[in-house]
């Protein structure tokens, strides 16, 4: 042992134990009473609330109303973060492509076929989270990461290939996360657009009416609520991150060959 | 009554998965090599989660105080058994199949390896 | 007409699904879930189905049933009580072998289905398929022989009559 | 609420992310490099409109707010823009617009979309801390900035350097934004809310009882100090101050140079606002974490002083240019550091009036350079190569006469500035290190300005050389900029008083900032 | 006494029993000398941790949770055949 | 009980404390890239669950229900009701933010530690200063 | 002892992925560090499902037990397993 992991141990047993200190002192406020923060009551309060709809979201699902609508915001940038992950990742393998025909196989015919058995149910598991997003847990990312699986089991198991041959290729799949986002910043811009064009008022994200505004998003769907951008939301997030979490994966599952062809060209300065 | 009918029926059955749970962890312990040691953890996926889950199935239609709701979790749990069926059996086969080649896990003890002939041959 | 019923038949496997996974019979739900069911029953269908389907699937559907029942009821109630005994043994009274079990089913779906009985059911489990010669290499954790064929009589032969009639 | 709120102030970061996706989204279809410089050029001169109507109105109007989806404040998230937020702001677009200029004959290869696509996250992501009011809302908007710094950092990933920077400086980021995250979680579970105005409104009056939020729940003191003491780091890291400068000049030689002015001009100008926003409106005078707070600040002062020094000796071991301006940096952040810690507004307006001065002519030091950097290389030595390229070579003395303070450029007024703020609080030791730096790194300015006198034999083939007019236009324009503003400042009153104020404002307008919570209706 | 307080007793004695088979699954998953034994424990270990969850989610009242299990038996499901095809195949994605 | 019930669950927050300590230590002190980074997930975990955590209560009934409402609420003692047995699903919303976040963030390092294999043959970083 | 229940378990988990992380931070083959982080992952799963999260078990599993293994056993078959 390194004379300079024992410090980094030793400081970080500090860390815990100011951390500690923290908790056990009241720093976190009480841990588990009766009573919520209020700022948590006046969330469920209105999370769905007919009586009083200039603060309410309209959808039963706190977490998902809170997520997508009260703090949609954070949601919109949270997704921006994967997109430039994604981005990221692309730049980094710039130039790399699924090249066809290096010997591969995959797993065993059994594997394959439970995996194909299985696969369009994950999928429309993952879109009933993303349907059913503001009524129950679930939403858009989670449906989402739901559907990835369903595509990431199909790589491993048949080979990356796979995804070439079914016409599926790290264009398109980009193409897809940007349709979804694109999506996402038209729902969010939406009563903006129509307000400004009627010369009327409305705000970003908005939703139901507000104590300015009284352009709306609809509330209710055959015989359920809709929450209005919630559920476009999720079907739009849900959309954009099948795309881009595939098409990550797929980026870090290129071959060896594949990637040896890109880097040490000549792209610097 | 009917609804104390599946109720008990889905206690036993979770009870019967308990039971077989507590084997396949003995067996895991047990056993002697990795191969073996598969049986168990079959033992553990198909008596232990398939079996309680449409037990929780039952259980949750005759159990009325969930309210409306216990119909999702009846429905999730029996396509979550279903799913469980499917892919453990696909998850202890690609395993066993990749330590087998990969040469992982030790075979021993074994009486009869009718493979070893195809071993190192990996035309297919 | 042939691409039809094909894709109904994956449509009606997936929105059966989504039906159970729901368990909802809400108008929202059953529309949305139809909307999905069909899209991806239209992405999936050439990937899932590549033989025809005729008038007699309707019949290996309910032998599927039947078979699920026969199934979970006396295969696994047999296989588990010989390995419960075996672990719960004060000796481990264990003989393991890889033994060659040929089987005899064309497709893909046939051959996992029968693999699939025999990993499901504790005490065998499917370690290799040879594809060419028709022979899965089973893990058998009390080997009774070695003999493919008699082998085969005491693991598979009942998973094989089902799966030949389900799955032609 | 009684008048509406314009949504130009909201839309900003919103605006950018879309065009971002609209960028990738473009890239697949269109193969033309010149379209997306000319998209990402013109979108950012919106966005610097947008910034410049935001300041217009918030001193026309007082503080600007904007509540998202029409939640009012705790419920929701706001935008809360006063006159520090709007004059970052509009500096920041101004350097990144600049940048932008800059990389349209900067970056002359194939699949630039990508490029600009992180460009304009990366403006996004930095217009976003400027302007949230939000205290987990800047976490995210931290991440969004960070995440396009490293990947714009690992660009050149043929060279083996970048990624190995790239990804020393995305661990120890991931940390230091966690810690962040770690407090915000701290904020909510113990003042029950994330809205800033409202923590400084409790942080202060530990009876207060806002509309949505109520009051406080935990053990406040202790979490104030434990917020202070997370947060911190984050400061720390990105305005590169001692501890955590080593990433600094790490990543931004890697970068390419546009990129790396935005490092030195905006990067760091969000761990300077994000500090003065913890010390002075959270927890300002009069709040519960008094005692901790006057304590980290003398830290501050001492890791600011740690930073003077080590940016001002090590510059003058530099052989690499970019490693010299990126040490410069590091030195004269420790000043501003220094200033801001004064626990004055004298010395909050001496660290905003330096943060300009210094973001300007760090990102001049990195245009003008760029060109000899693509002409030759990045040996210190090299840079008589300048004298074909007059412009460059007169913005490189523009920016070191500022940045040595020489009157009457804008350096000199905004160290005139700090050297006030050190005599009015009697820090004496800090007019000595004021002194003392200037005159070191004075060597190391001159040292590299006589290496522009010495004439270059071999020219790279390189086609960017053959025509740089835009390079030429960007140093013009930045130089052009430096002289206006500083002057502005000594010839206009109202601006000086701006500058005065702000320091002021940030310091006792904390009750501006909260004020809306309780009109809320 | 109702017959749900005598199905919510046997119910508690239950999942108090899964936990001493958690336990021993988790002792293979640390011992576990090769690489597949511990990846096998991990997996009866994930699968039975589904069963658990939804008997829990009857026992907590709240039947909507119960679609976490589902998840989880997917990706442990992911889980297994990663390290297959690690072990397997001279790439992850071939 | 109830004292009891919050000492343990004073203790699993404590335990996510250790968790980040431990973690924290995986990264600095370890010279692979790659443990590096699995400890860097551990972090990011701990420091979520750290909120969840947060956002707990009890109830006068016992245990307390998910912040979803089964169905859409009649009238308001309904709400009532469903406010006083929710748990607070600030701090869910929140993490489920950072945990996006984390795994983007993940997914780029993931990217840059192949490209520095690529280059380096190694992952330690004892070999290359850093 | 309704109430007690789910926070025992919940403790028990906690203990566990302490655990859990020390072997993960300490193993040499990085394919059982894996491993064992994937078994953190589960614990805090459980953790999260007894406190009542289940929008974060559903977001946390596949992110965590998921996606995160997955992506970190191709960058071991990229590099080098075991640690130096």
């Amino acid at each position: 042992m390194r004379l300079s992991d024992i410090a980094i141990g030793v400081s970080m047993a500090m860390l815990a134990l100011l951390l500690s200190y923290l908790i056990v002192y009241g720093g976190l406020g009480p841990i588990a009473t009766l009573n919520l923060r209020p700022l948590a009551v006046s969330f469920l309060n209105y999370t769905y609330n007919p009586w009083k709809i200039v603060y309410s979201a309209m959808s039963p699902e706190a977490v998902t109303a809170i997520v997508w609508d009260f703090r949609g915001l954070d949601t919109y940038f949270e997704t921006s973060v994967l997109f430039i992950a994604i981005v990221g990742l692309i730049a980094l393998f710039r130039g790399a492509n699924v090249v066809q025909g290096v010997s591969s196989k995959g797993l065993s015919i059994i594997v394959k076929t439970s995996t194909k058995l299985v696969a369009p149910l994950i999928l429309v598991a993952g879109a009933s989270l993303a349907f059913h997003g503001h009524l129950s847990p679930g939403g858009g990312f989670q449906g989402g990461s739901f559907m990835t699986v369903a595509m990431t089991l199909l790589a491993i198991a048949f080979s990356i290939e796979f995804f070439q041959q079914k016409k599926l290729t790290l264009n398109r799949l980009l193409a897809i996360r940007c349709i979804g986002l694109l999506a996402i910043v038209v729902v969010s811009v939406y009563l903006l657009v129509k307000a400004v064009l009627l010369g009327g008022y409305a705000y970003i994200f908005q939703n139901m009416p507000r104590i300015n505004s009284q352009y709306s998003m609809p509330s209710w769907f055959l015989d359920r609520p809709l929450a209005g951008i919630l559920f476009f939301f999720n079907l739009s997030e849900s959309i954009a991150v099948i795309g881009g979490l595939t098409l990550g994966v797929v980026l870090l599952l290129l071959r060896e060959e594949e990637l040896k062809a890109i880097i040490g060209g000549g792209e610097h300065e | 009554m009917i609804d104390m009918v599946l109720a008990s029926a889905g206690l036993t059955l979770i009870a019967i998965g308990v039971f077989c749970d507590f084997v396949a962890a003995i067996g895991l312990i047990r056993l002697p090599n990795f191969f073996t040691r598969l049986h168990a953890a079959t033992v553990g996926a198909i008596g232990g989660a398939v079996v309680p889950m449409l037990g929780a199935a039952l259980l949750a239609i005759g159990y009325e105080p969930l309210g409306e709701t216990r119909f999702i979790l009846a429905g999730v749990a029996f396509t979550t058994s279903i799913v469980t069926m499917i892919l453990s059996q696909a998850g202890s086969h690609a395993l066993a199949r990749a330590a087998y080649r990969a040469r992982a896990a030790p075979l021993q003890p074994i009486t009869y390896d009718a493979l070893a002939e195809k071993r190192g041959d990996s035309s297919e | 007409m042939k691409k039809l019923t094909r894709f109904i038949a994956v449509f009606l496997y997936i929105y059966a699904f989504y039906i159970m996974f729901t368990a909802s019979t809400t108008e929202f739900s059953l529309t949305l879930g139809f909307i999905a069911s069909a899209l991806l029953a239209a992405l999936s269908t050439p990937f899932l189905i590549q033989r025809n389907l005729g008038a007699h699937d309707l019949k290996s559907f309910a032998y599927l049933l039947l078979y699920y029942f026969r199934y979970m009821i006396i295969e696994e109630y047999k296989a588990h009580k010989q390995v419960i005994k075996i672990v719960l043994s004060r000796k481990l009274d264990i003989k393991p072998a890889i033994v060659k079990v040929p089987y005899s089913v064309k497709t893909d779906y046939g051959m996992t289905l029968i693999a699939g009985s025999i990993t499901n059911t504790p005490g065998t489990c499917v370690v290799d398929v040879d594809e060419k010669r028709h022979l899965f290499y089973v893990h058998w954790i009390y080997a009774t022989t070695i003999e493919p064929e008699k082998a085969r009589e005491e693991i598979s032969k009942v998973f094989e009559e089902y799966a030949a009639k389900i799955f032609g | 609420m009684s008048t509406l709120q314009d949504p130009l102030t909201g839309i900003a970061p919103l605006y950018l992310i879309a065009v971002a996706f609209l960028t990738a989204a473009l890239g697949l279809v269109i193969r033309s490099n010149k379209f997306f410089k000319v998209f990402a050029i013109v979108n950012t001169a919106i966005v610097f409109a947008i910034s410049a109507y935001i300041m217009h109105k918030v001193v026309d109007e007082g503080i600007q707010l904007y509540f998202f989806g029409g939640y009012p404040a705790p419920l929701g998230i706001a935008y809360e823009i006063d006159n520090l937020n709007a004059l970052l702001g509009l500096l920041a677009t101004s350097i990144m617009l600049l940048s932008g200029i800059y990389s349209a004959w900067y970056m002359n290869f194939p699949r630039t979309y990508l490029y600009y696509t992180l460009f304009l996250t990366l403006l996004a992501g930095s217009l976003g801390c400027l302007y949230t009011g939000d205290y987990f809302n800047f976490f995210v908007m931290l991440e969004v900035l960070s995440l396009s710094s490293y990947s714009l950092v690992a660009y050149f990933r043929d060279s083996p350097k970048s990624i190995e920077a790239a990804i020393r400086f995305a661990f120890t980021g991931i940390i230091s934004s966690s810690f962040y995250l770690l407090s915000a979680f701290v904020a909510y579970a113990s003042f029950g809310t994330l809205t800033m105005a409202d923590i400084a409104l409790k942080a202060r009056d530990l009876n207060a009882v806002t509309q949505f939020s109520g009051g406080v729940v935990g053990n406040v003191a202790i979490a104030s100090a434990m917020m202070i003491a997370l947060a911190s780091w984050t400061w720390t890291f990105k305005a590169a101050i001692f501890p955590n400068y080593f990433w600094l000049p790490d990543a931004v030689p890697e970068a390419p140079t546009p990129i790396s002015a935005v490092f030195v001009g905006v990067i760091d100008l969000i761990g300077v606002y994000g500090a003065i926003r913890m010390f002075y409106t959270f927890f300002g005078q009069g709040s519960i974490a008094l005692q901790f707070r006057s304590y980290t600040l003398e830290i501050f002062q001492i890791l600011g002083a740690i930073s003077v020094f080590i940016g001002v000796f090590l510059l003058l071991l530099q052989e690499d240019v970019k490693k010299f301006i990126a040490y410069s940096t590091i030195s004269h952040l420790g000043l501003i550091f220094m200033a801001l810690s004064l626990d004055s507004g004298e010395g909050i307006s001496a660290a905003i009036l330096h943060t300009i001065s210094n973001s300007f002519a760090e990102s001049l030091l990195f245009y003008s350079a760029g060109i000899a950097i693509v002409a030759v290389g990045r040996s210190i030595n090299t840079l008589g190569v300048l004298r074909k390229y007059r412009v460059a070579l007169a913005g490189i003395i523009i920016a070191m006469l500022n940045l040595i303070g020489v009157p009457p450029l804008l350096g000199f007024w905004s160290k005139y500035l700090i050297f006030k703020a050190f005599l009015d609080t009697g820090k004496i030791y800090g007019v000595v290190i004021l002194v003392l730096a200037t005159g070191i790194s004075a060597i190391g300015y001159f040292k590299m300005l006589f290496s522009t006198l010495k004439p270059v034999e071999k020219i790279r083939e390189d086609p960017r050389l053959r025509n740089s007019m835009l390079a030429d236009i960007t140093i013009a324009l930045c130089v052009v900029i430096l002289i206006a503003i500083g002057a502005l400042y000594m010839l206009s009153p109202s601006a000086r008083k701006f500058i005065n104020e702000i320091g002021y404002n940030v310091i006792e307008g904390y009750k501006a900032y909260y004020a809306f919570l309780s009109s809320g209706s | 006494m109702t017959p749900y307080d005598i199905i919510l007793t046997v119910l508690t004695t239950l999942l108090a029993l899964y936990l001493i088979s958690f336990a021993l699954y988790i002792v293979r998953v640390l011992k576990g000398p090769t690489i597949p034994d511990r990846v096998l424990a991990l997996d009866s270990l994930g699968y039975d941790l589904a069963a658990f969850m939804l008997i829990l989610s009857i026992y907590l009242n709240s039947p909507m949770m119960a679609v976490c299990a589902l998840s989880l038996a997917l990706w442990i499901y992911a889980l297994d055949i990663y390290v297959a095809k690690y072990l397997e195949a001279k790439e992850v994605g071939g | 009980m109830s004292s009891a019930t919050t000492f343990l669950l004073t203790t699993i927050m404590i335990s996510f404390i250790i968790n980040i300590a431990i973690s924290l230590y995986g990264v600095f002190a370890k010279p692979s890239l790659v443990k590096k980074f699995i400890a860097l997930t551990i972090f990011s975990d701990s420091v979520n669950s750290f909120a969840i955590l947060i956002g707990f209560r009890r109830t006068p009934l016992g245990y307390p229900s998910i912040a979803v409402m089964p169905s859409p609420p009649q009238s308001v003692e309904d709400l009532k009701r469903f406010v006083s047995e929710a748990v607070d699903p600030v701090p869910q919303a929140l993490v489920l933010t950072a945990v996006v976040i984390g795994l983007a963030v993940n997914m780029f390092l993931v990217g840059l530690i192949m490209l520095y294999y690529k280059y380096y043959g190694s992952t330690s970083t004892r070999r290359v200063k850093i | 002892m309704s109430e007690m229940l789910p926070v025992i378990m919940a403790f028990v988990a906690a203990l566990i992925s302490i655990v859990a992380t020390w072997l993960a931070v300490q193993e040499r083959d990085m394919l059982i560090a894996t491993l064992f982080s994937a078994l953190q992952s589960t614990c805090y799963a459980l953790i999260y499902y007894l406190l009542m999260a289940p929008d974060i078990v559903l977001v946390y599993l596949p992110v965590s037990v998921g996606i995160l293994p997955l992506i970190t056993i191709i960058l071991i078959k990229k590099t080098e397993r075991y640690e130096e």
